[in-house]
C-alpha cells in the first residue's frame, strides 16, 4: 500500500509576493489598532471591539496565507462548522451562568456557605453577600412569572 | 388537569396507577404521575406500532425457498414519509410543553413555604430549621415536615456533589458545593418516606440515607419542642451515643472493635495512636475535640483522611457528650485519661 | 541551486489515482486536524469566557500584571513568521531553493524569538508568584481569592499555545532538512503547505490570545 | 461479477505472513481485523466487571466485595466499555474493513495515520490497564468534579489513557472523512454510496469535532489535580457544573458516535436480508447527518437536575425532542424496507431484528427522559441505566455482532455455523431483556444507580436482573465459540453468500486481495439494485432449493 510512483506534480499557481506583503502590512496596522483601541474605554463593548478586530485579522490570515479563498469551498465549510460548534459550546454555559440569577431565588447567588456566612445570612436577611459578577436582585424581580401557586 | 387525572383513574385501575411509581405523596407526584402514565400509554402504543407490524411482516414475507424474491422494489412513498416525520413532531411538541410547564411549577416555590437548610456531606444529610432553631443530621436522620404545607429546601454541599432525592415526592436536585440549589414540595400523605442520595459521592454513597416524616401540624409542633428540649436533659454519655448515630460517626467508627473506614471506638480512649505523620499521640479529651473540629490536622496511620469537620455543628455540650461516650466504651481505663 | 533535479518529482502513493487527489486529500486531512485544534483551544476559551463573566473585575485587575508590550512584540513576531511561511511556499512554487531555505530559517528564528519572549514573561511571573492555583503567592494583588484563576487560565492558554509553537519549530526544522535534501520542488511541496497551515493556525490563536489576555481594559 | 477471479488463493490474510507483517501493515483490512480482536478482548474484560457487579447486587446488603471495590468496578466497567469498546467499536473495526471496499478504494486516504491510530489505541489501552492494576479509580466513568479532583486511585493515569484514546478516535474519523470525500470509485456519487458509508461519515464528523473537547476537559482535571487551578473546583472559586457542560459537550455526541455506526450496519442488513431496495435512501442518509449535527445541541439533558438554570433546561429539553425525530424516521424506513421483501432469518438478520425491537424500546424510553418534569424523578436511577443499555447494547452491540456475522465470510473467507448463530442470538436477546427490562421498573420505583446496597423491596428484581446477566454472558460466549469455530472449521465462503449488492461483495473475492480489487470498479447505479435474474440466495439452513 505504501508503494510510491514518481510522477509530475500538479502545476502550481503562485500568487504575487506583493499580495502577501500587503496582507502582512495590514495585519501589522490592525495590531497597532488593537493596542490603540484598548487604551479607550467603550464600556461593555471593549471586548466586542477587540474580538472584531482579532476576527478580521484571523480572517485575513485564513483567507490569504492559508489560501482558503483560493482552495475548495469545502475547506471553508469545515472551518465554519468548527467555529459554529465553538460558538454553541460558548453559548450554553454562558447562558446558564447568566440565567441562574434571573430565575433562581436569591440564595442561588450567594458565596459558598460557611458558618460565618450562614449566621450572617440569618441575622441580616436583607443584605446578603453576592457572588461576584452578579447584580443584587430587586425584591420584585425575584418572583419568576410562572404558573400561580396558592 | 384534575379532570384528566380522574379520567386516567377510570382507565387505569388505581392499584396499577401506584404500582409503577412509588406511592405519590406530594402535590407534584399527582401531576407528574398523570404525565408519566400518558407517556407509558402513548409510548406503549408507539412501541406496538413498530413491533406488531415488524412481527407480521417477518412472518408474512419470510423467505420460504431460496429462489424467493422480494415482491416489490418500491423505495419511496412521499405521504408515508411525511407522515412519520410530522406526527412524531407534533407528539413530541406536546410532551415538551407539558413537561416544561410542569417543571416550572416544580421549580418556583410558593412564598409561604416552610424553609429548611440542607447540607450534604460525605455521607449524610444535615437539615437546619432556621426559624425553629433546631437541626437534625446523620445517617437515617428523620426530617419532620407538617402535612399540606409547602416546604422549600435550600441546599449546599460541604465537599462533592450530592443529590437530594425523595422518590415519593418526585423531587430530586443536585446539591452542589460552592452554591445553593433549591427544591420544594407539598406533602399530602402522612408517613415516612426515604431520602436518597442520587449523585455518586464516594465509598458510602448508597448509605447516605435519611427519611422524611410527614406529620400533622400538632405532631410537628410537639416534635419541634421535643427536639429543642432533648439535648438539654439527657446525661452526657447518652447524648454522645445519640450523636454517634445522628452525626454519622457510625458510618466509619464501630463500637465493637471491628474496623470500618476508621479506628473503632472500642477501647480506644487513652491509647497511643500512630499518625500518618509518623508521630504518635495519646487519645484524650483534647485529641477527640481537635479531631471533631479540625479533622485534617491528624490522621491515624493506615486510614484514609475522610473525616469531615463538625465545626459549628456541635455545641460544647455535644463535644463533652461524645468524649464521655467514647470513654464509656473503654471501660475503667477512662479515669486516668480524664 | 535554483534548478530542481529529477529526484524531486511528485511521489504518488498507489492508492491515489492522481497527484491532485493526493494533494487535496492531504489538505482536507490537515484542515480537519486544524478544526480539532480549534476545539481543543475552544475548551480554554470557554473557561476564559465563563470566568471573565463571573469575575470580570478580577480579570481586569489581574491583567495589569501582564506586560502588553511584550505581547505586542510577540504578535508582530508571529505575524512576520506567517509571512515567511507563505513566502517559502511561494519560493517552492517558483523553484527557488535558496529562498525556501532562507524563509524557513526565518520562520524557525521567529518561533525561537517568540519562545524567548515567553521565557522572559514566565520567569517574571514565577518570580512574582503570579502562578496558577495553590502556587499563587503574590500578596500585592487585590482579590487573590480569584486572581489565581486568571493566572491559571493564562498559563494554560499560553502554555498550550507555546507547546504548539515548539512542535511547529520541530516541524519546520524537519522541513528545512528535507528542503536541503532537495525533496521539494515546484512539482512537490505539499509538506510545506501542510506545515504552513499548522503554523498559521498557531498564529491565528495568538491573534485572539493577545487582546483577550493582555488588553482587557 | 466478472471482476472476481479466483486468484490462486492469495488474499490479504495469507499474502504476507508473520507477526511483523501484521504489526507493520498499512492495509486497512488488517488494521480493521486487529481492532476487532482488541475491542472484543476489552469487551470480555468489561463484561467480567459487569457480571461481578450484578453478582454483588444479588442481595440488598451483599458482601461479595466491599463498597470501595464495587465503586471501582462500576467505574472500570463504564470506562472500559465506553472508551475502549463502543466508541472505537464498529467504526474502527468494521468501518476500517468495509468502508474503503464499499467505496471502491484501494485503501483509506492516510494508511500510515490509520496504523498510527491503532497504535495510539493500543498505547491508550495499556495506560488504562496500568491504571486498573496500580490503583483502580472510583470516580465513575463520568469523572464528575469535584469528586474526581480529590479522588484516590490512579485517576491521572486513567485520564491520560482516555486522552490518548481520544486521539485514536480523532485520527480514525479524520481518515474516514477524507477517504469518503476523495477516494470514491469512478461513478460513485454521494447518493450512490451505501448507507453504511453515510453512517460512518456522520460518525466521523462527530469524532473529529467533539473529541478534542474531551481531551481538553480531561487535561483540565489533570491540571486541577496537580496545580489546583480552580476552574472546576468550587473550593477554589471554580464551578462544578461547568465541568458537566464540558464533559457532556463531548459525551453526548459520543453517544451518537456509538449508535450511528450501529444504525449504519442495520441499514445494510435490512436491505440485504430482505433482498429489497432500501426504503427512503435519502431520508436515511440525511437523517444520519441531521443526528450528527443536532447531537451537539442536546448535551444539557444530562444535567436537568444539576443546578443548571431552568431556561437552559428548557432549551435543551426542546432540542432533545428534536433529535428523536430522525431516529424515528430511520426505524419506520427500515420497517417499510422489510415490507414485501424476501426476509431471510439468517443470524445477522436475527441481530438486526433484535436491534429494531430493543432500539425502539431504548428510543421511546429516551422520550421519557427528555420530558423535563419526568426526568427530575428518573434522573440517576436504574431507569437511566436501563435506557442507555437498551441503546448501547440493545442498539449498538446487536448491530455490531450482526455486522461481524454479516462481514465474517468476507473478512476471513469462512462461513459461521447458522445453528450456533441462532442459539447465540436467542440467548443474547432473552438474557438482555431479562437483565435490563426490570431495571426500568426499579428506576421508576426510585432505585438510584451506582448503589452498593439497596432497600429490600428491590431484591427480587435485582435477582432477576442478575440471572438475566448470566444468561446474557452465556449468549455472548456462544457467539464467541461460533466465531472461533468458524475460524478453525468454517466452510469456505463464496464471494457473495448473502447476495448483497455493494462493491465489497460484488467486485472482490472472499477474503479480498491485498489491493482490494483486481480491476478498479466503476459504479453505474445506486447501491441497492436487486436485479431480476434468477439466483439462489443463502438463507438459513433447511430452506427448500
Amino acid at each position: 500500500m505504501s508503494n510510491v510512483a514518481k510522477v509530475l506534480g500538479p502545476k502550481p499557481h503562485p500568487h504575487s509576493v506583493w499580495l502577501y506583503w500587503g496582507v502582512f502590512l495590514t495585519l501589522i496596522v490592525l495590531t497597532i489598532l488593537t493596542v490603540m483601541v484598548a487604551q479607550h474605554d467603550f464600556g461593555e463593548l471593549n471586548i466586542v471591539v477587540a474580538l472584531l478586530i482579532a476576527s478580521f485579522k484571523a480572517a485575513l490570515v485564513a483567507g490569504f496565507f492559508m489560501h482558503l479563498l483560493f482552495d475548495s469551498k469545502f475547506l471553508s465549510v469545515v472551518l465554519c462548522t468548527s467555529l459554529v460548534l465553538l460558538a454553541l459550546f460558548l453559548l450554553f454555559p454562558i447562558l446558564d451562568f447568566s440565567s441562574r440569577a434571573d430565575l433562581d431565588s436569591a440564595e442561588a447567588n450567594f458565596l459558598p456557605r460557611d458558618q460565618e456566612v450562614y449566621k450572617y445570612e440569618l441575622e441580616h436577611p436583607d443584605q446578603l453577600p453576592l457572588r461576584p459578577g452578579l447584580q443584587q436582585p430587586q425584591k420584585d424581580e425575584l418572583i419568576f412569572i410562572g404558573p400561580g401557586h396558592h | 388537569m384534575e379532570n384528566l387525572n380522574e379520567l386516567l383513574k377510570m382507565i387505569v385501575p388505581r392499584e396499577w396507577l401506584f404500582s409503577v411509581m412509588p406511592l405519590p405523596s406530594s402535590t407534584h407526584a399527582n401531576d407528574l404521575d398523570l404525565l408519566y402514565w400518558f407517556l407509558i400509554i402513548t409510548c406503549g402504543i408507539l412501541f406496538l406500532l413498530v413491533v406488531v407490524p415488524l412481527f407480521l411482516i417477518v412472518v408474512r414475507y419470510r423467505r420460504k425457498t431460496v429462489h424467493q424474491r422480494a415482491e416489490s422494489q418500491k423505495d419511496h412513498n412521499f405521504w408515508m414519509e411525511s407522515l412519520w416525520t410530522f406526527l412524531p413532531f407534533v407528539y413530541l411538541a406536546i410532551l415538551f410543553m407539558w413537561g416544561f410547564l410542569q417543571y416550572l411549577g416544580m421549580y418556583v416555590a410558593p412564598h409561604d413555604a416552610l424553609e429548611l437548610r440542607v447540607i450534604g456531606q460525605k455521607w449524610q444529610w444535615s437539615v437546619d430549621y432556621p426559624k425553629e432553631e433546631i437541626s437534625v443530621a446523620g445517617v437515617g436522620a428523620t426530617i419532620a415536615i407538617p402535612i399540606n404545607r409547602p416546604v422549600r429546601l435550600v441546599m449546599s454541599s460541604q465537599d462533592v456533589i450530592h443529590s437530594f432525592f425523595i422518590p415519593n415526592m418526585r423531587v430530586k436536585q443536585d446539591v452542589v458545593p460552592g452554591r445553593y440549589t433549591t427544591l420544594w414540595f407539598e406533602p399530602n400523605q402522612l408517613g415516612e418516606f426515604p431520602v436518597l442520595c442520587a449523585e455518586y459521592c464516594g465509598d458510602l454513597h448508597s448509605n447516605m440515607l435519611a427519611k422524611v416524616q410527614v406529620m400533622t401540624d400538632d405532631a410537628y409542633k410537639n416534635w419541634v419542642e421535643e427536639q429543642k428540649s432533648q439535648n438539654q436533659n439527657v446525661p452526657l454519655p447518652e447524648l454522645g451515643e445519640k450523636l454517634y448515630t445522628k452525626l454519622g460517626c457510625v458510618a466509619c467508627h464501630s463500637t465493637d472493635g471491628s474496623i470500618k473506614l476508621a479506628p473503632s471506638f472500642k477501647g480506644i480512649y487513652g491509647k497511643m495512636e500512630e499518625l500518618t505523620s509518623g508521630a504518635s499521640m495519646k487519645i484524650d479529651d483534647n485529641y477527640i475535640r481537635n479531631k471533631l473540629l479540625t479533622p485534617t490536622k491528624h490522621t491515624a496511620k493506615g486510614y484514609p483522611q475522610i473525616m469531615p469537620s463538625f465545626q459549628g455543628r456541635v455545641s460544647e455540650r455535644d463535644i463533652s457528650g461524645i468524649v464521655e461516650f467514647i470513654k464509656s466504651l473503654s471501660g475503667k481505663q477512662a479515669i486516668e485519661g480524664g | 541551486m535554483a534548478n530542481i533535479n529529477g529526484s524531486a518529482l511528485f511521489p504518488l502513493a498507489d492508492h491515489y489515482a492522481t497527484p491532485e487527489q493526493q494533494v487535496d486529500s492531504g489538505k482536507l486531512g490537515m484542515w480537519l486536524f486544524l478544526t480539532t485544534e480549534i476545539l481543543l483551544f475552544g475548551g480554554l476559551f470557554v473557561s476564559y469566557a465563563c470566568f471573565n463573566y463571573l469575575h470580570m473585575d478580577v480579570f481586569k485587575e489581574a491583567h495589569k500584571y501582564l506586560d502588553w508590550r511584550l505581547g505586542a512584540v510577540n504578535t508582530v513576531v508571529l505575524l512576520f513568521s506567517s509571512l515567511t511561511v507563505v513566502l517559502a511556499i511561494h519560493a517552492a512554487q517558483k523553484q527557488k531553493k535558496y529562498l525556501i531555505v532562507i524563509n524557513i530559517a526565518l520562520t524557525i528564528a521567529c518561533g525561537i524569538a517568540f519562545m524567548a519572549v515567553k521565557y522572559v514573561e514566565y520567569s517574571h511571573k514565577f518570580h512574582a508568584g503570579l502562578l496558577p492555583g495553590s502556587y499563587f503567592t503574590n500578596a500585592t494583588i487585590a482579590n487573590p481569592d480569584q486572581a489565581h484563576i486568571y493566572f491559571g487560565i493564562y498559563f494554560l492558554m499560553t502554555g498550550l499555545h507555546g507547546f504548539h509553537v515548539l512542535i511547529g519549530i520541530g516541524i519546520f526544522v524537519w522541513l528545512l532538512l528535507r528542503t536541503i535534501k532537495n525533496d521539494f520542488s515546484s512539482q512537490y511541496y505539499a509538506p510545506l503547505e501542510l506545515g504552513g497551515l499548522y503554523w498559521h493556525l498557531v498564529d491565528v490563536i495568538w491573534i485572539f490570545l493577545f487582546p483577550l489576555l493582555y488588553l482587557i481594559s | 461479477m466478472s471482476a472476481i477471479s479466483a486468484h490462486a488463493g492469495t488474499n490479504y490474510l495469507n499474502e504476507k505472513k508473520g507477526i511483523w507483517s501484521w504489526a507493520s501493515t498499512l492495509d486497512h483490512k488488517r488494521i480493521g481485523v486487529m481492532y476487532l480482536f482488541s475491542i472484543f478482548f476489552f469487551f470480555l474484560i468489561g463484561g467480567i466487571f459487569a457480571l461481578l457487579l450484578r453478582t454483588q447486587l444479588l442481595s440488598p446488603a451483599g458482601s461479595l466485595i466491599d463498597a470501595k471495590t464495587y465503586n471501582q468496578l462500576f467505574t472500570l466497567h463504564g470506562a472500559v466499555m465506553v472508551f475502549l469498546v463502543i466508541v472505537p467499536g464498529i467504526a474502527a473495526s468494521l468501518g476500517n474493513f468495509v468502508l474503503p471496499l464499499q467505496l471502491g478504494a484501494k485503501d483509506v486516504a492516510f494508511p500510515r495515520l490509520n496504523l498510527m491510530s491503532y497504535y495510539i489505541y493500543v498505547t491508550g489501552s495499556i495506560f488504562a490497564v496500568c491504571s486498573i492494576i496500580f490503583g483502580a479509580i472510583d470516580t465513575g466513568w463520568t469523572f464528575y468534579a469535584p469528586y474526581s479532583i480529590s479522588a484516590q486511585g490512579k485517576v491521572t493515569l486513567m485520564l491520560t489513557a482516555i486522552f490518548i484514546l481520544g486521539f485514536s478516535s480523532i485520527f480514525t474519523g479524520l481518515n474516514f472523512i477524507t477517504t469518503v470525500h476523495k477516494l470514491r470509485a469512478p461513478g460513485m456519487t454521494w447518493f450512490r454510496m451505501p448507507l453504511f458509508v453515510w453512517g460512518i461519515y456522520a460518525t466521523s464528523i462527530l469524532q473529529v469535532m467533539a473529541t478534542p473537547v474531551l481531551a481538553i476537559t480531561l487535561a483540565l482535571i489533570v491540571v486541577e489535580r496537580t496545580l489546583s487551578v480552580g476552574i472546576f473546583n468550587p473550593a477554589l472559586g471554580g464551578d462544578a457544573v461547568l465541568f458537566q457542560h464540558f464533559f457532556w459537550f463531548y459525551s453526548h455526541p459520543a453517544v451518537y458516535i456509538m449508535i450511528l455506526p450501529g444504525m449504519a450496519v442495520i441499514s445494510e442488513l435490512v436491505t440485504t436480508f430482505s433482498q429489497k431496495k432500501i426504503f427512503g435512501y435519502k431520508m436515511i442518509a440525511y437523517s444520519s447527518i441531521a443526528i450528527a449535527l443536532i447531537s451537539f445541541l442536546v448535551w444539557g439533558h444530562h444535567m436537568f437536575t444539576s443546578g443548571q438554570s431552568p431556561l437552559v433546561n428548557m432549551l435543551f429539553s426542546a432540542l432533545t425532542f428534536l433529535v428523536a425525530i430522525p431516529s424515528g424516521i430511520k426505524i419506520f424506513n427500515w420497517l417499510a424496507t422489510l415490507f414485501k421483501g424476501s426476509i431471510s432469518l439468517a443470524t445477522p438478520m436475527l441481530y438486526c431484528l433484535s436491534f429494531l425491537f430493543l432500539f425502539t424500546i431504548g428510543g421511546l424510553t429516551g422520550v421519557f427522559l427528555g420530558t423535563l418534569s419526568v426526568d427530575i424523578h428518573l434522573h440517576d436511577t436504574y431507569f437511566v441505566v436501563a435506557h442507555f443499555h437498551y441503546v448501547m447494547v440493545g442498539g449498538t452491540f446487536m448491530a455490531f455482532i450482526g455486522g461481524v456475522y454479516y462481514w465474517w465470510p468476507k473478512m476471513f473467507g469462512k462461513m459461521y455455523s447458522e445453528k450456533l448463530g441462532i442459539l447465540g442470538a436467542l440467548l443474547v436477546f432473552l438474557g438482555f431483556n431479562m437483565t435490563f427490562f426490570v431495571q426500568f421498573y426499579m428506576g421508576s420505583q426510585g432505585m438510584p444507580r451506582r448503589y452498593y446496597n439497596y432497600l429490600e423491596q428491590f431484591q427480587t428484581l435485582h435477582q432477576v436482573s442478575t440471572f438475566g446477566s448470566y444468561l446474557l454472558g452465556v449468549g455472548f460466549l456462544v457467539v464467541l465459540i461460533n466465531w472461533i469455530h468458524a475460524l478453525v472449521k468454517g466452510a469456505p465462503a463464496p464471494a457473495n453468500p448473502f447476495h448483497a449488492t455493494t462493491l465489497e461483495w460484488t467486485h472482490t473475492q472472499s477474503p479480498p486481495i491485498t489491493h482490494n480489487f483486481e480491476v478498479q470498479p466503476v459504479v453505474h447505479h445506486e447501491p441497492y439494485e436487486y436485479g431480476d435474474e434468477p439466483h439462489s440466495i443463502h438463507g438459513f439452513q433447511g430452506l427448500k432449493a
